[in-house]
């Protein structure tokens, strides 16, 4: 086992990350930039090393500092979490050229994976369903034909893309040349690479993904999988296991069919295999493959009974994963809320601010893994993600219901969240009987802004009374010692 | 004493069992059950006076100020009041034409300069926050009468960006 | 379903089933003392009706005062948790006569087995294992024969009893007379009852006890074991479920004996029967039933993947308990730790104070059931229980590991706890081995006071700086608005 | 800065790059990366000066302040520090015999009156604290001095509850 981690992220997975390593005996190294000073994961680790400014460029991103930080405080592996340099082949070669344990799968894998395009193409010679399409096409006139074979709509995406960039439906072949030439700009833009590859339009698409994890020594088996079909500005805000929409022949099918994937690029460690499932047809097609710990991995944690970064962590360490594929069955229902710092009504568009309270639901099958606490700043550099509220139950009707719940303890004030809006979620009809598809949200969902309610303007007007002027108590109680707080002077100072 | 939050005009004043609080033309008596200034939270009875007698259920608000900002959350549902002095707000309509910033964030870059021609659409500026791109577009054709950012500027939420002039 | 319930109970377990109500959409009653007029359970309830004053006579154990608030409230039901009229059958009764449901077995169920030696006797007649014994006996030449056969060393112990009160074992004969004389007398104050049973006193008992679950419609199964041996003054401290002690021959064995013995007295809704086992021999014997949800049921809850609270609730409703023994199956194993307001080193004396600071572990398969936050007061009224730690993990090493580190995150100033205590409990090579015995605590592991460790004094020392009289930060921050803080006055101030 | 908890002497003064602490002979340097007034809460980098330099572990220290009392964890470990002028402490063994409360609690019952002469080991009066009853017992043969509690009476950890003279 690591006597030492460097965990090259922040936020809740960060914590999470480090938890898990406390829990296997090793000490653990955050790195943080200049707006992150404060941050949770800095208190949570047993030491902490500055990266540099605040834009992730500078900090997070920054494949030599990591590496450097990693080497100074002794750590033997380094941990990527998700984003920022986690699906980076470059920075794993890195990592381990210097002679320390990425907790990862190999950087051949992530590569081979990391073009849609090209793992496209992989995924079709091992025989796993693929979306109808054509990769490699250049001139407008193949991409015109290859659209007559498929069938309107159909959908440009960018070969090297991700998260809704240089991506086009196109409903009839007179859009087509428009569609290339702005997906192209885009997409060479984004990702400086013009490629771009054509599929069938799936409108009412599903998006379901299975867990699948491996050890270095030929051990393979999937964990089920995810449901992630509830989301905004193409990412997800509720991920829940079981799907609704899976027969015990469909999982197993679909759960083969990720294995084989996973196996076809030599995978190990934590992956997952994401499909687009058509409700309609039941028919499920390759999309990507992500290869590292996913955001939404607590609810399989919670419904196979396994955690995940730990076995990441064993793997890396050279253990065998000792388990068999019919070692695990699925137990009750788990769903994920992610908590973000945005105001759902105002186009889901990020807030920042510090955290004036914050209150975490509590109680049997009640999960929260957060980046924040009272008093923190959530600052504009990073992801809006504050925390992710987990819950599981018996079945899927009470795993509802106690998500209801939770998310009405859940009080965070400082920064507008999702909270309000996720209980609409949870609550609407089409959410309750599955039905939603990944452009549900921004068809059917979207928020208004409302008025506040009576009993809020009530409320804050009492508070004007009881809370801020209330005059009298103020001067009685000036020279007492204030029974809760530790401290007489005023809070916030920092040495 | 009155209060004023966003265009909400509240007469609230203590009364022998607990307060009386006068919205429009409705009155509500409000008991108070207990307040926690760790929590900012207070547990509240409120029913409207002359209304039949309910079954009046305690309802726990938690309330956080912070400048004449104020976040209430009452049974799950949060929202964020502004203490005025009275005087009629700005109305975030008059600001249509995206010319203040629709979210905090860094600006990334100024597509313009003073005196320039400007179409409507046209990009003006882009704004960053949180991995998430948001390019500020002129709302009718015109001249661009001011910038009030530069490149790499941290930005508030409704902070003025630029300004445009027929 | 009912639409309101009232809790008669305070703290954790109060939460604990109001949270299970909110999950179902039922309304919640707290009630509360003198003492407990800003506790937790009356923030966390819909309504809340004052029963008197502090001492438990005049509220949670007045059962006129109980029913008049459920009827005056409109409750449909009342919901006993554990202790106080928990297993008190005239209660029970006297819920019913009101016409108001009670959420646990009949009053019939919970006098058959209220009384140790007719327990006893019904068990023994049913098959059921119980520690060879007399019951009924009263000349003490009786009490001298029957101790010759069982042979000696033997156990005195009060029919009505519990709690350790009028038990004694005796060595030898010439120590019987006087050991009969002082367990009837005792017995006598204690319980209004000097009956007295005789039994074989077996050493190194553990404590192994078979959650019953069953509806109201014959159906009744068992939800596997829990160990309870690790106890101090007679009472629990840490419970875990699996036993390493039981193989699973022997766990069906008592699993079933335990299903018998329920079916003995017509049980319904959740109960425990308590068994001793001989690790030696692995023979398990009969003790007592518990006629109501148990303050170890979480560990339970996780391992079998149930939520019994609900389930009390739903079959009190007149729900059938759907499930076949065969549903259920062990996963995983929960351990938990009961976090007492106690000084471990000055023999597990209560201590009492307000929380100066309160904050509780958290992460994936930590779960804390807890009736006090920061700044509530623990009063001398009632239990030292502040909140129960439950974790679960993939298996019993990682368990307690999860626990050592989730004890370590647990920080609760203002009285004295056994945080620490359980730290040291849990790292014992005793503990790990499974070797831990009722009397083990007492025996082994009695705990010393400690001189205070250097960095303490030194963290101590720089508080005096830093914290309490930067004189320079207080004065410059005087005027400032605490960012901490919603409101400027000091904290503390009640309406 | 001259400051002692307990028996523990600390001379504790800021210095260039943090505090220096002496506790007796030994001499400490104290790196303090953050305090948080919040929690009350304080990151520490503890060294002893001379000693060859360890890779220093950062401490997260949690202190809590009621009067005179200290609450101190660090890493899972609580001490409670009473904070005092120096004189030497009262020890606790002076009060053997029981004769004061050995929890907080409430009397049940007080069993003897002033004048009383009583035998060692004869219960004097019955404590109740959460559930346990405690018997205060003589410690010695002797008469009661003195009662300085009734029944019902609530009583704290310590509180001298009757003196005894031989």
């Amino acid at each position: 086992m690591f006597t030492k981690i460097l965990i090259a992220n922040r936020g809740e997975i960060a914590i999470r990350i480090m938890r898990a390593c406390k829990e296997l005996g090793v000490r653990t190294v955050a790195v943080y930039s200049d707006a992150d000073q404060n941050a949770l994961h800095v208190e949570f680790a047993d030491e902490a090393v500055h990266l540099g400014a605040s834009a992730p460029k500078a900090s997070y991103l920054n494949v030599d500092k990591l590496i450097q930080a990693a080497l100074q405080t002794k750590a033997d592996a380094i941990h990527p979490g998700y984003g920022f340099l986690s699906e980076n082949a470059a920075f794993a070669a890195a990592v381990e050229s210097a002679n320390l344990k990425f907790i990862g799968p190999s950087a051949d894998s992530i590569r081979a994976m990391g073009d849609k395009a090209e793992s496209k193409i992989l995924m079709k010679k091992a025989g796993v369903p693929t979306v109808p399409g054509f990769e490699g096409l250049e001139a407008e006139a193949e991409f015109k034909k290859a659209a007559q074979e498929i069938g309107y709509p159909v959908l440009i995406k960018a070969s090297a893309g991700g998260g809704g960039k240089g991506m086009r439906v196109v409903n009839q072949a007179s859009e087509l040349k428009e569609a290339l030439d702005s997906a192209s700009y885009e997409a060479l833009n984004a990702f400086g690479d013009q490629r771009l590859l054509i599929e069938k339009y799936i409108a009412e698409a599903h998006h379901i993904e299975i867990q699948v994890f491996g050890d270095e020594h030929g051990n393979l088996i999937h964990l089920f999988e995810r449901e992630c079909s509830v989301q905004r500005r193409h990412q997800k805000i509720i991920e829940e296991t079981p799907s609704v929409l899976l027969t015990p022949e469909l999982r197993a099918q679909i759960g083969a069919a990720a294995v084989t994937a996973a196996k076809t690029v030599n995978y190990y460690n934590a992956g997952t295999i994401e499909f687009i499932f058509d409700a309609h047809t039941a028919q499920y097609y390759f999309l990507e493959m992500n290869t590292r710990l996913q955001v939404e991995h607590p609810v399989t944690e919670l419904v196979a009974g396994i955690d995940l970064v730990q076995w990441q962590i064993k793997i890396a360490a050279g253990e065998k994963f000792p388990f068999a594929q019919a070692d695990f069955r699925q137990r009750g229902h788990a769903i994920e809320c992610r908590v973000y710092a945005e105001d759902s009504a105002n186009g889901f568009l990020p807030s920042t601010g510090k955290l004036l309270q914050y209150i975490e639901p509590r109680g049997l099958g009640v999960r929260v893994d957060s980046g924040f606490a009272k008093g923190k700043e959530v600052t504009h550099f990073y992801d809006p993600l504050l925390a992710k509220l987990i819950v599981s139950a018996e079945n899927r009707a009470a795993a509802i219901q106690k998500m209801q719940n939770a998310l009405k303890e859940f009080i965070v004030h400082g920064v507008t969240t999702n909270l309000d809006f996720m209980q609409t979620v949870i609550a609407h009809a089409d959410f309750r009987d599955g039905k939603a598809t990944t452009n549900w949200v921004e068809n059917v969902l979207l928020a208004k802004e409302s008025e506040p309610a009576l009993e809020h303007i009530l409320a804050a007007a009492l508070a004007e009374l009881t809370l801020v002027n209330a005059s009298a108590v103020r001067s009685e109680s000036k020279n007492e010692t204030d029974p809760y707080s530790p401290w007489k002077t005023p809070n916030g100072f920092r040495n | 004493m009155k209060i004023i939050f966003n265009a909400h005009a509240v007469e609230i004043n203590k009364s022998t069992d607990g307060y009386l609080a006068e919205v429009g033309e409705r009155r509500y008596r409000i008991e108070v059950l207990s307040v926690d200034k760790t929590s900012g939270r207070m547990d509240l009875k409120i029913s409207a006076v002359g209304a039949p007698a309910l079954e009046a259920l305690v309802q726990s608000a938690y309330v956080s100020a912070d400048g004449a900002k104020r976040w209430v959350t009452i049974n799950g549902q949060t929202s964020l009041l502004t203490k005025t002095s009275g005087a009629k707000q700005r109305s975030r309509q008059e600001n249509a034409g995206g010319l203040t910033a629709p979210m905090p964030g860094q600006v990334r870059g100024v597509a313009v300069s003073v005196g320039e021609a400007v179409k409507k659409g046209q990009t003006l500026l882009t704004l960053e926050a949180m991995k998430m791109e948001i390019r500020i577009q002129a709302a009718y054709d015109g001249k661009v009468k001011s910038i009030h950012v530069a490149p790499g500027q941290t930005v508030e939420r409704e902070q003025n960006l630029i300004e445009l002039e027929v």
